[in-house]
């Protein structure tokens, strides 16, 4: 059942780094529900903006009823956002979306969970879910980190950023180059994926002929996020080379990453 | 409070005036969140007589008060629209309208005459879309062609057809007379306005088809001026939309001349938005003192 | 930062394009809150060859995101207007727009005459009041009328004439051409839509005059699309205005091809709202790697 | 000099009775200049709503900065500034208008002040302002009253209700007759007045051939409340016959009461 609560309490928010935010919501229903990989809508209380904040759940604690959200601020929504805190309340609705599919990770011998900027949060989510998996988590920054100890208890971490601040100097792609340098390439792997479309498009890529199943979460501006607008239509190449298309909200916002086909 | 909601619309009785507006209310994710037997009527996206993609993404943009889209119609086509979603709203007590789509008038016509073998309450024309380049709009910006396309298709429609119409002209009160003498039963009013959006910072149109429908509350001082100058001048009934987000916005198009009312844009920001406006204009009437709501119906003069 | 902000308009140097539109700026009211001189331009109130009363009161309701005035080009008449707030302008070094007004063609003509007579640098014919029956928008709304009127006071207009449209009407494009081949020598974008709001407590409209001028951020989108438009169309530059609130809005519009921009509704309610949207504006410009202004001109494909 | 300034510090807000508040702001350079009659604009937090808010001012106090405000709740804005409390701020325009003429009272025998419903509010300031003359204050309510103590040092007060619960049982013109029963009829009073039209239009009637000048405030619905939008005229009959228009805002919102036509 997807809650829609109009007075969720903020318990903390924090600015990790310039412009980048940590809020904790208190939502225990909707912790309760949570999988890797949903979002939830945020709503703004000026009603000059009425369309919805899709923002991916970084992590959902069971104990504790705490949704933790990370998100930049890039407009005036999360602008406003920005400048709440503890005391205040905000309109929520979730969780939405089917998240990553943790079945298809069963098999494999190995796990690459690959984060980019703004993409990382929902993969503490999945880590945390995965972490009896023998897990690769690989975060990509352009320069300073603002994330990555959080994901240590669960995994192997690797690091890159564009300048080398952080980890491997170049992209996520290079760091899982330099590890599979020394892995076993015929191994069976599943990847999961989120982050800027460059860099998504470029795994699809580097994929090819590799023995490796990948889900990619995707965004596109939301009009509802629960199915209703038909505004976010990802497209999807089938086997047989007809392209259809689905709703990222309801039927996403992850999809098999060979399948997608971005414009 | 128990007030007298029902009203005849068409020669239908509603349960109460309250409809989804097209295209903003999917029966299977809406009815997660209320009862849809609690509405009058539900209004189901336009359908083609084929599969539409719509248009590519971004298809949506928020503005100041309201929001674009150019979702362009996007539908599975008649065929899988009779067998998932007319399949699905069978079990609930409520009329249903479908709003048909169509890029020719041969178009139109055939969805009518599919529509006209099933157990649909009324059929809703779209001649007022302003994303797709063929068909929708054309045809709902000219006195003449909305003309021709009302006497074709009500020739092959079994139900009461409503005639949907586009804000975006010089005088809705001639368009409105034309699709009347054509023969429409009633008319919807109003579609989207056609309105544009630019990211200054990539310096180019948010929605990738540049130009998108305008929907929301910053739209609804046209359509209730649009309502009340279509109630003069014509005799049958008006199904209104247009920025409804509140009981006292559907009685205020009731009093502008409406008989039924839709909330559209509303219902994907609070997807209970339909039940929440029949509450509202429940107790909007123990508050003023209106026992039926057909009392207040075209009170403005 | 230092940008080059200057705009040729119409032949005229404006030290930037920012400017004010007609019936939201009172020059001295306006001048307790900033200093005039920063605008590229100032637009006065519309003016008749004689006083007008305007509308009963209400003449003002507030609506999402928006409001309506029905003012009805309340003025006081031109020899009035000469004597009080154009010699209070002479203060100022900042091109001056008049906006004129009339209810037939010689009225129109006859104050163009007399403002022949004075400095006023441009004139800006308003063919588009939704708030006057006869006159105003009459002319605005049928292309034939349009080059009409416009042949007529261009003939008897020393300044450069900017003839001022309505967004009331099916095809913006066909409107602008015509305001174009009759002389115009630049286009001002958009007027107010034509709105209503009903106050369903007292059952009656809001406004004394039932409809209203629908302007504010609620309408950008359709300024935007319109401005977009009539600049791929028409070759004459344009004077754009419509829900004008920040620097991002009026960097849209000139991106969307408006060589001058006007912040409207915006300064009733921050009465410095023109300066401050040039310093947003030249701080985008900064921030964006904008060097000069006209730069960014059209350049939406 | 009008002042306009975001931040208005909100330093108390209490409800006097169901849906009427009393909102302290402190305003120091505001308060320095405002005279009895003017009023301020105050602005929304939401954005939907864009128009000022006029309201009356009820008290500025130059030793504290305080500006007081009294106002109902009718609609959305009052709403929302309901909302609002000690630590909040508030956009806030003003003083506004020209307030009522003080001179006027110099050579009065008598000044009757009226004030009905929300139209009380600003006589209080007045009758502080004028508290070295005589005054009669005269305050109509539907019923139970909400304000009236605060009046008692200034002059002397005379209730009057519909239903008789506050002072005599009628409107203010009936608790001004009472009075002048033993009153000298001929002496030459000045009468402030503001309240709702049916009031006005109740004292424009009653005060012809009596020794009365009178000076009335009006409301009407305002784009600006400083004089540019041309919104809110004012119809007067001057002494020739002819009718002119005054913006409120500016102009008045006080104008001299045998002038004003009501329509
Ligand atoms: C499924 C999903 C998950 C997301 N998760 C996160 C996250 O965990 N952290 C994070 O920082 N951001 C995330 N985003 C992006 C985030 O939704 C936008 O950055 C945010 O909505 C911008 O709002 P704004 O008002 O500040 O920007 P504005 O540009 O003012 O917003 C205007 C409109 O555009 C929409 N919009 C703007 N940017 C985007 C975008 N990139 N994707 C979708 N809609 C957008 C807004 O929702 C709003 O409707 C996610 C997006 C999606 C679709
Ligand atoms: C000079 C002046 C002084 C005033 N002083 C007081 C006062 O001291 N105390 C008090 O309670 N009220 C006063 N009012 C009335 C007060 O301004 C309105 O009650 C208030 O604006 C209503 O806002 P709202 O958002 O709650 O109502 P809504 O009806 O939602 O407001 C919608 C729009 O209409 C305008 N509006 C609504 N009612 C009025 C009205 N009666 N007069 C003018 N504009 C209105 C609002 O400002 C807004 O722009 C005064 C009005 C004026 C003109
Ligand atoms: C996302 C979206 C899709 C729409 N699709 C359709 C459609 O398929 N057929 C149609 O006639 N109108 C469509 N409309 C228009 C609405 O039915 C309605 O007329 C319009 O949005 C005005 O109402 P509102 O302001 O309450 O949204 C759509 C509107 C939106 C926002
Ligand atoms: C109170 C008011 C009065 C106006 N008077 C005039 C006028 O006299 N002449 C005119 O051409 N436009 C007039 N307009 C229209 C504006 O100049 C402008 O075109 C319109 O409001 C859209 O811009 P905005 O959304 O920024 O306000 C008026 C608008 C308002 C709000
Ligand atoms: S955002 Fe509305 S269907 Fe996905
Ligand atoms: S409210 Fe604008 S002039 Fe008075």
């Amino acid at each position: 059942m997807t809650m829609w609560n109009d007075g969720v309490a903020i318990k903390e928010q924090v600015e990790l780094a310039p412009g980048i935010y940590r809020m904790e919501l208190f939502a225990p229903e909707l912790v309760a529900q949570a999988k890797p990989g949903q979002f939830v809508n945020l709503y703004c209380r000026d009603k000059s903006r009425l369309l919805p904040r899709p923002i991916s759940i970084c992590d959902a604690i069971v104990e504790t009823g705490r949704l933790v959200l990370i998100y930049a601020v890039v407009g005036k929504g999360t602008e406003e956002l920005s400048a709440m805190g503890e005391g205040d309340t905000i309109r929520v609705m979730g969780p939405l979306g089917n998240g990553f599919p943790l079945e298809a990770a069963t098999e494999a011998k190995e796990i690459f969970l690959v984060g980019g900027g703004l993409g990382m949060p929902p993969m503490l989510f999945l880590a945390k879910a995965l972490s009896d998996k023998p897990l690769k988590i690989f975060l990509g920054f352009r320069s300073q980190p603002w994330m990555g100890q959080e994901f240590e208890p669960w995994g192997e971490v690797m690091g890159s950023s564009d300048d080398g601040t952080y980890g491997c100097k170049g992209t996520v792609i290079d760091a899982m180059n330099l590890y599979l340098q020394h892995a076993d390439l015929a191994a069976r792997r599943v990847l999961y994926a989120c982050g800027p479309i460059p860099m998504m498009r470029a795994i699809q890529q580097w994929q090819q002929g590799q023995n490796l199943e990948t889900w990619f979460s995707l965004e596109e501006r939301m009009g509802c996020g629960f199915g209703a607008c038909a505004g976010c239509p990802a497209k999807l190449r089938m086997p047989d080379g007809s392209v259809i298309q689905k709703g990222v909200c309801k039927l996403g916002p992850v999809f098999p990453g060979e399948d997608v086909i971005f414009s | 409070m128990s007030k007298t909601m029902a009203v005849s619309f068409c020669g239908m009785e509603m349960k109460n005036p309250i409809t989804t507006a097209s295209g903003t209310f999917n029966p299977q994710a809406h009815s997660q969140f209320f009862d849809l037997n609690r509405l009058g009527a539900v209004t189901v996206k336009g359908v083609a007589k084929e599969p539409w993609p719509g248009n590519p993404t971004p298809r949506i943009a928020e503005t100041y008060g309201g929001m674009l889209n150019s979702v362009g119609l996007m539908n599975p086509g008649i065929d899988a629209f009779i067998k998932d979603d007319l399949e699905f709203l069978k079990q609930f007590d409520t009329k249903v309208i479908v709003n048909t789509a169509g890029r020719t008038l041969e178009d139109y016509v055939e969805v009518s005459r599919r529509l006209a073998e099933t157990e649909v309450d009324l059929v809703e024309l779209n001649i007022s879309c302003p994303n797709v380049k063929e068909g929708g709009v054309t045809f709902g910006t000219d006195a003449h062609m909305v003309e021709k396309v009302v006497r074709a298709v009500k020739k092959n429609t079994r139900q009461p057809l409503i005639v949907k119409l586009s804000p975006n002209v010089t005088d809705i009160v001639e368009i409105a007379r034309a699709a009347e003498s054509a023969g429409a039963d009633a008319l919807s009013l109003i579609n989207t306005l056609l309105g544009m959006r630019i990211d200054v910072y990539k310096r180019k149109p948010v929605l990738a088809q540049k130009v998108g429908g305008f929907s929301g509350p910053a739209v609804k001082p046209v359509a209730v001026r649009m309502v009340y100058q279509v109630h003069k001048a014509c005799s049958i009934p008006i199904l209104a939309m247009g920025g409804i987000y509140t009981g006292e916005d559907a009685a205020e198009f009731i009093m502008a001349g409406a008989t039924m009312v839709a909330t559209g844009t509303a219902n994907l920001i609070e997807p209970d938005a339909p039940v929440r406006v029949l509450d509202e204009l429940e107790a909007f009437m123990e508050k003023t003192g209106v026992q039926d709501i057909n009392e207040i119906r075209g009170i403005i003069e």
